[in-house]
C-alpha cells in the first residue's frame, strides 16, 4: 500500500455506482418517509456520499465501522444488502436489525459495521475499545469510526482521542464535518474550528480533504489507512462536506439560507465525478442511464422486498435484550 | 319428612346429626351402632332429654319415655324411628 | 501459570481477597480477559483489590486507564463487541455516572438494538455504599438505577463465597455484568469452602430461615439485617434473610415464596428510597403475592440526603440493623 | 359519653380476653345488648352493656387479654346518632328538552345525594381477608391485632371448636386448661376462707316421680320436666323460708341476695363446670324451672353464657343425675355462703309404715359457711326440702 490509486475504469465506474445507489437510494427514503412507511428520526446523507465512499473504498473485509445516526451511506459503501437495509427503514423482520434499530441504528455482523450509534460522540470510544481487541487479538484490522464535527464538542471525542493515541490503537477517525451539528454551526461551538488541529493535542498525526470529492476521499483514506496499519497508531482524517437536505426530516432550516445550500450543491459530488469522468472520457453516456437504471432497479427491489416483509411477532418483543450467548 | 319415609341411611344421618348438635366434639363418624350412647358419648339426661327432643321435632315422632330404652344405640334409635308411624304433628 | 493455578487459594479470606482471587483466576484462566480501570495496575486500586496483578500478569492484563470513564467504559464495550471479556473497574458508583451513557445506551442496548447481532460480554466493576466518611460522591448506593435497564444483569455479592465466585460466570455471561462491591465488605473476613468451585449469578440465597417474617436485602446490608435478626429471635420472632445476590433479575420465585410462608415483608436497601429497588420488591411483592400478605409491606432505606460526611450524620442516614429489627418487630407484634 | 369496661364476671376474674365484638362502630345499642364475648377462664362469655347509647369507638381489639376494668368500648349519646342527613337528590323529573350547552362550570350541575356512606371497612391484611372468605367469617364484628389495629391471620386462627356445627359451635369455645385453674383457684380460696359444714338427709322420691312420670306420660318431648327440675324448684321454695342461705359473705359479715338466683352447675362436655343464674327460680313453675335449665345447658355448651348469668347466683345446686354419684359433699363456691348437692336416684330398702320396701331415694346434702350460718339452720333447710318433695302433688 502506497496509498496511490489507480483510477481504473472499473474503480471509477464503482465510485460513481456506489454514491447513486446511495443518493437515489436516500431519494426513496425521503419519498417512503413522507408516505409514513418510514418513520422515527431518518437523516440523509444526501451530498456526503463522497466521504463513505471514498473511505470505505479503501477499507479491508477484516476491517471495522463504527457509524452515526446518518449511516445509510455508510451501510450501503460498506456493502450492507439494500434489500435489508430498506426492510429495517420499515421496521420489518427482514431489516438487518429485525426492526429494532431503524435508520439510526444499522448494525452488520458480517460486515463488521458497529452502529448506527446516535448519541453524538457514542460511537467513538466503542472504536477505541474494538481497536483494542483487535490488537490484543492479533487482527490486523483498523476501525473506521465516522462522526460528525458536532462530535468534537463532546468529551468522548477528547477521551478516545487520547485513549486511541496512549495506547496506540488502529483507528481512523473520519469526521464528516458538514459545519452544523444540527443547527449549531461549527464556529458557533468551537473555540478552535480546525479539527485536525486538535488531532495534534493528542499526537495523533491528521489531515483535511475535500469531502465533495470522491477521488480526493479515497487519496487522503488510503494513506491514513496505510499509516493506520503500519504503525498501529490511529489518524483523523477530517472531511470538509456538507448535506444538501434538512438535518432530519423535520427541519426549517432556520440556521442556513438557501444561498449557501445552492453554492455547496455546485460541488455535488455525484456531478462532479461525472463530469471529471466524461469530461475525460472515462464513461460513455449510455453508461451512467444502465448505472442510473441498476441502481433505480435495485432500489425498486429494495422497497418491494421491505413492502413485503413481515413483522416481527409481538412474541419476540424482549428476545435479544438478554443474550443466550455470544454470536460467533 | 318422616322417618319411614327416609331411607335407612337418611335416619341414620339424621340420628347422627342430632348427636352432633348434642356431642359436637364427638367422632360420630366411628361411632359404632350397638354402642351405648349415654356411655359412649357421655350424655346426661338433660341431653339426652334433648337428643329426645330433637328426634321427635324432626320427625313427628312422640317418643314415650317408656321408649327411651329403644334409643339407647345408634341401631336402635334408627330401627325406632323407622318402625314408628307419623305422630301427628306431621299429619 | 498452571503452577499458579494449581497453588491452593487460602480458605480464610478478606472480601478484598477473594475479589482479587476472583479476578487472578479469570485472568489466568482466559487470555481473552483483561481488567481496566483508573489506577488498578501501578497503584493496585483505590480499594487495593488488585494490588500486585499487574507485576504478575502485566499491564496489558492489568490495565491503568486515565481518568475518562465514558472513554474506557466506552471501550470496554466496544472491546467486548470486538471479542475480548474485559472487566471495567470503576473505582465507585458515583464516578459510573460519566460513563452511565456508555452503559446505558450502547451496552444496555446494543444487542438488541442490532437484533442480536452483537453481545457485550463485560463485567463492570465498582465500589458502592457508605460508611467510610467519604461524603456525597463517594458513598452512593446507585445500583438500583442500574437494575431498571433492560440489557443490564446486575450483581451484589455480599458474602466473601460471592466475591470469590460470582465474577467468573459474570465473565461468561453474554450480557453486560455491573458488579456491585460495597466498601464495607472489603475489610470482612470469611471462610472459602473449598469444596465450593462455583456460585450462579442467577438466585437469591436465603440466609437465615425463619418464619414470622422475610427481611429482603443485599450488600452492604447483609450483615446489617442478620444482626437485626439475631436480636429479633432473641424476642421470639424468627425473622427469614434473603440476600438477593442479582438485583437484576430479580429473582422473585425466592422472594415470594418465603413471603408465602412468613405473610409479612421488610426490604432492607441502602438505596434511597423513592424509586428505589425497594419500591420495585414492594410493588412486585404486592402485584403477585397480596393474597399471602398479613401486614403492609415495610422498607428500610437511607434518608433522603446525599450521604454526609460526618460520622454521626452519615451512620444517621443509613440503614442499621436497630431500624430493621424496630420494623419487623411492628409487623409481627402489631403496633 | 360513657365508657363500657372489661366487667368482673366472678371474684376470682381478674382480666378477660375479647374474643369477639358483637357491635362495631355507629351501631346503637340499647341496656342489655349483648356487644361482645369475653373468653375468661371459666369460658366465652357474652357480655352485656348497661346504657342505651351508639358504640363511638372499640378500644380493645379483638384477642387482647385486658384487666377488670379497662375501657373496652365507647359510647356516644343516642341523641347523637342521627348522621347528618344527606341533601335531598332532586325528584326524578320527566324527560325534558335537551338544554343548550351553558358556560357554567361543572359544579353547577344538579346537586345528587353523596353515596349513603359505607360502614367502616374493617382494616384488616391481604391475607386475613383471604382467609375469612374462605371460612365464611364476617370481619366486620372482629377487631384486629396487627398493625394499625388490622385483622391478621393470627386474629382469626385463634383456637375455636373444630368443624362448625350449627350455632352451637359458631362460637368460641373457652380454654380448659384455663378454666381448670380458675376452677381450683377458686375451690382453693373457698377451702382456705370459708368454714364448711356438711348436713345430709335422704329423702324418698317416691311420690315425686310417680308426679313426673304421669305428667311427662302425654307431653311431647320438649315439654317434659326431668327430676332434678323438681329439686331446683324444692330448694328455691325452701330457700324463701331460709334466707340466712341466700347471699354473699362480703366484707366480714352476710349480705342476704337480692332474690333467689340459683346458681345450676352444668358439666360442660370436654370437662369443666360453670354455674349460671335461673334468676328468681322461687318464683318459677316446675315448667318454668326445666325451661330455664334446657336453656342454660343449651348455652353453657355453646359458650353463649352471658356474664350477668354467672355473677348473679345467690347460691349454687350440683345435681349429679341419673350417672352420678349416690351423694356429693360441694365446696361453696365464694362468695355464696351455700351450696345444694343432689345425688343420684337409687332404689334402697327404706321404712314405710313399720315395714321395709324397695323405694327410689335421694340423698340432698348441704354445704354451709359456718361464717354466716350454723348446722340447725342448714338442717332445718333440708328438712323443708324434703317436705316440699313430698307435697309434689301441689307445686
Amino acid at each position: 500500500m502506497n496509498g496511490k490509486l489507480h483510477l481504473d475504469h472499473a474503480h471509477v465506474r464503482m465510485l460513481l455506482r456506489a454514491m447513486l445507489r446511495i443518493r437515489r437510494f436516500e431519494e426513496t427514503c425521503f419519498e417512503l418517509y413522507q408516505r409514513e412507511k418510514i418513520r422515527g428520526f431518518m437523516h440523509l446523507y444526501d451530498g456526503e456520499e463522497a466521504v463513505s465512499v471514498g473511505v470505505i473504498a479503501t477499507l479491508a473485509a477484516e476491517d471495522a465501522i463504527v457509524a452515526t445516526y446518518r449511516e445509510h451511506g455508510q451501510a450501503l459503501a460498506r456493502g450492507i444488502d439494500m434489500k435489508a437495509l430498506m426492510a429495517e427503514l420499515y421496521g420489518k423482520q427482514q431489516g438487518v436489525c429485525r426492526g429494532r434499530g431503524g435508520s439510526m441504528h444499522i448494525f452488520d455482523r458480517t460486515h463488521r459495521f458497529y452502529g448506527g450509534n446516535a448519541i453524538v460522540g457514542g460511537g467513538l470510544p466503542l472504536a477505541v475499545g474494538i481497536a483494542m481487541a483487535d490488537k490484543a487479538l492479533g487482527r490486523n484490522a483498523v476501525t473506521a469510526c465516522f462522526f460528525g464535527e458536532g462530535a468534537v464538542d463532546e468529551g468522548s471525542f477528547h477521551e478516545s482521542m487520547n485513549l486511541a493515541s496512549l495506547w496506540r490503537l488502529p483507528v481512523l477517525f473520519v469526521c464528516e464535518n458538514n459545519r452544523y451539528a444540527m443547527g449549531m454551526a461549527l464556529d458557533r461551538a468551537e473555540a478552535e474550528t480546525d479539527i485536525a488541529r486538535k488531532a495534534a493535542g493528542y499526537r495523533v498525526g491528521s489531515e483535511a480533504v475535500d469531502g465533495m470529492d470522491v477521488v480526493a476521499v479515497e487519496i487522503a483514506a488510503r494513506r491514513a489507512v496505510a499509516a493506520v496499519r503500519e504503525s498501529g497508531a490511529p489518524r483523523l482524517l477530517e472531511c470538509h462536506t456538507y448535506r444538501f437536505r434538512a438535518h432530519s426530516m423535520f427541519d426549517a432550516q432556520l440556521y442556513r439560507s438557501k444561498q449557501e445550500i445552492e453554492t455547496w450543491r455546485e460541488k455535488d459530488p455525484i456531478r462532479r465525478l461525472h463530469s471529471w469522468l466524461a469530461g475525460n472520457g472515462l464513461l460513455h453516456a449510455d453508461e451512467l442511464a444502465r448505472i442510473e437504471a441498476d441502481v433505480a432497479a435495485e432500489v425498486a427491489g429494495a422497497v418491494a422486498f421491505a413492502e413485503a416483509g413481515e413483522w416481527e411477532p409481538v412474541a419476540e418483543l424482549e428476545r435479544f435484550t438478554l443474550m443466550d450467548q455470544v454470536p460467533q | 319428612m318422616t322417618a319411614p319415609n327416609m331411607t335407612a341411611a337418611e335416619t341414620r344421618q339424621l340420628v347422627l346429626d342430632t348427636l352432633a348438635a348434642i356431642a359436637p366434639e364427638a367422632d360420630l363418624a366411628h361411632l359404632p351402632g350397638d354402642a351405648v350412647l349415654r356411655e359412649e358419648l357421655d350424655l346426661d339426661s338433660m341431653d339426652f332429654l334433648n337428643f329426645v327432643t330433637a328426634l321427635h321435632e324432626r320427625t313427628g315422632i312422640d317418643i314415650p319415655e317408656a321408649d327411651y330404652p329403644s334409643l339407647s344405640t345408634l341401631d336402635g334409635a334408627v330401627a325406632y324411628l323407622r318402625r314408628e308411624p307419623p305422630g301427628p304433628a306431621t299429619a | 501459570m498452571s503452577a499458579a493455578t494449581s497453588a491452593p487459594e487460602p480458605q480464610r479470606v478478606t472480601y478484598r481477597e477473594a475479589c482479587k482471587l476472583a479476578i487472578r483466576a479469570a485472568i489466568l484462566a482466559d487470555p481473552r480477559v483483561v481488567l481496566m480501570g483508573e489506577d488498578v495496575a501501578r497503584y493496585g486500586g483505590c480499594y487495593a483489590v488488585t494490588k500486585g496483578l499487574a507485576a504478575e500478569l502485566g499491564e496489558d492484563r492489568i490495565r491503568d486507564t486515565p481518568l475518562s470513564e465514558a472513554g474506557f467504559v466506552g471501550a470496554g464495550i466496544g472491546a467486548a463487541l470486538a471479542g475480548l471479556r474485559p472487566i471495567v473497574e470503576i473505582m465507585t458508583v458515583n464516578f459510573s455516572l460519566l460513563a452511565l451513557d456508555q452503559i446505558v445506551n450502547s451496552a444496555a442496548a446494543i444487542p438488541h438494538m442490532s437484533g442480536g447481532q452483537f453481545a457485550v460480554p463485560l463485567v463492570i466493576r465498582m465500589a458502592t455504599g457508605a460508611g467510610r466518611q467519604l461524603a456525597a460522591q463517594h458513598s452512593h448506593s446507585l445500583e438500583g438505577w442500574y437494575a431498571h435497564i433492560p440489557g443490564l444483569k446486575i450483581l451484589a455479592p455480599a458474602t466473601v463465597e460471592d466475591a470469590r465466585h460470582m465474577l467468573q460466570p459474570a465473565i461468561d455471561d453474554p450480557n453486560p455484568v455491573l458488579l456491585f462491591e460495597h466498601v464495607m465488605l472489603y475489610g470482612e473476613e470469611g471462610t472459602l469452602d473449598p469444596a465450593v468451585t462455583g456460585v450462579d449469578i442467577v438466585s437469591a440465597r436465603i440466609r437465615r430461615p425463619g418464619s414470622d417474617v422475610t427481611l429482603v436485602t443485599y450488600g452492604g446490608s447483609l450483615f446489617k439485617t442478620l444482626e437485626a435478626a439475631e436480636s429479633l429471635r432473641q424476642e421470639g420472632i424468627e425473622a427469614e434473610v434473603i440476600d438477593l445476590r442479582v438485583l437484576r433479575p430479580l429473582d422473585m420465585t425466592t422472594i415470594l415464596g418465603s413471603v408465602a410462608r412468613t405473610h409479612r415483608a421488610v426490604i432492607v436497601d441502602e438505596g434511597w428510597r423513592s424509586g428505589s429497588l425497594s419500591a420495585e420488591i414492594a410493588a412486585r411483592i404486592g402485584e403477585a403475592s397480596f393474597y399471602d400478605l398479613d401486614a403492609p409491606i415495610r422498607r428500610v432505606c437511607s434518608r433522603e440526603v446525599p450521604i454526609p460526611y460526618a460520622a454521626h450524620l452519615e451512620q444517621a442516614a443509613l440503614p442499621q440493623a436497630p431500624d430493621i429489627a424496630a420494623t419487623a418487630r411492628a409487623l409481627v407484634k402489631g403496633g | 359519653m360513657t365508657d363500657f369496661l372489661m366487667p368482673s364476671l366472678g371474684a376470682d376474674m381478674e382480666a378477660g380476653t375479647l374474643a369477639e365484638w358483637l357491635v362495631k362502630p355507629g351501631d346503637a345499642v340499647k341496656r342489655g345488648d349483648v356487644v361482645a364475648v369475653v373468653e375468661t377462664d371459666k369460658g366465652a362469655i357474652e357480655i352485656e352493656i348497661f346504657n342505651d347509647g351508639v358504640v363511638s369507638e372499640l378500644v380493645v381489639p379483638v384477642g387482647a387479654r385486658v384487666p377488670v376494668g379497662t375501657v373496652l368500648a365507647r359510647l356516644g349519646d343516642t341523641a347523637q346518632t342521627p348522621a347528618p342527613k344527606p341533601p335531598l337528590a332532586p325528584a326524578v323529573a320527566a324527560p325534558s328538552p335537551p338544554t343548550p350547552p351553558s358556560a357554567s362550570p361543572p359544579s353547577a350541575s344538579p346537586p345528587s345525594a353523596p353515596p349513603p356512606s359505607a360502614p367502616a371497612r374493617p382494616r384488616s391484611s391481604p391475607a386475613a381477608r383471604r382467609l375469612a372468605a374462605a371460612r365464611g367469617i364476617d370481619l366486620a364484628r372482629m377487631a384486629g391485632s396487627g398493625p394499625g389495629g388490622a385483622i391478621v391471620l393470627a386474629d382469626l386462627e385463634a383456637p375455636r371448636p373444630a368443624a362448625p356445627r350449627g350455632d352451637l359451635a359458631a362460637r368460641r369455645g373457652f380454654d380448659p386448661a384455663a378454666m381448670r385453674l380458675a376452677i381450683g383457684s377458686a375451690m382453693s380460696r373457698s377451702k382456705r376462707e370459708i368454714p364448711h359444714y356438711y348436713l345430709s338427709e335422704t329423702i324418698d322420691c317416691t311420690a315425686a316421680l310417680a308426679w313426673l312420670e304421669r305428667r311427662n306420660r302425654d307431653r311431647a318431648p320438649p315439654e317434659r320436666v326431668l327430676p332434678a327440675a323438681l329439686f331446683v324448684r324444692a330448694v328455691a321454695l325452701a330457700l324463701a323460708k331460709t334466707p340466712e342461705l341466700n347471699g354473699y359473705w362480703q366484707d366480714g359479715h352476710f349480705q342476704p341476695g337480692g332474690g333467689v338466683h340459683i346458681g345450676w352447675a352444668i358439666a360442660l362436655r370436654g370437662g369443666g363446670l360453670v354455674a349460671p343464674a335461673i334468676r328468681d327460680a322461687d318464683a318459677l313453675s316446675v315448667d318454668g324451672i326445666m325451661a330455664a335449665m334446657r336453656d342454660l345447658v343449651l348455652r353453657a355448651r355453646g359458650a353463649r353464657l352471658r356474664g350477668s348469668e354467672l355473677t348473679a347466683p345467690t347460691i349454687t345446686i350440683t345435681s349429679l343425675g341419673d350417672r352420678g354419684a349416690e351423694a356429693v359433699w360441694p365446696i361453696i363456691y365464694p362468695p355464696q355462703v351455700a351450696m345444694v348437692g343432689i345425688g343420684r336416684i337409687v332404689t334402697r330398702p327404706w321404712v314405710v309404715g313399720g315395714s321395709i320396701a324397695a323405694r327410689p331415694v335421694v340423698t340432698l346434702t348441704l354445704a354451709g359457711d359456718h361464717r354466716a350460718s350454723d348446722g340447725h339452720l342448714g338442717g332445718r333447710f333440708l328438712a323443708e326440702i324434703g317436705r316440699r318433695l313430698q307435697e309434689i302433688e301441689a307445686p
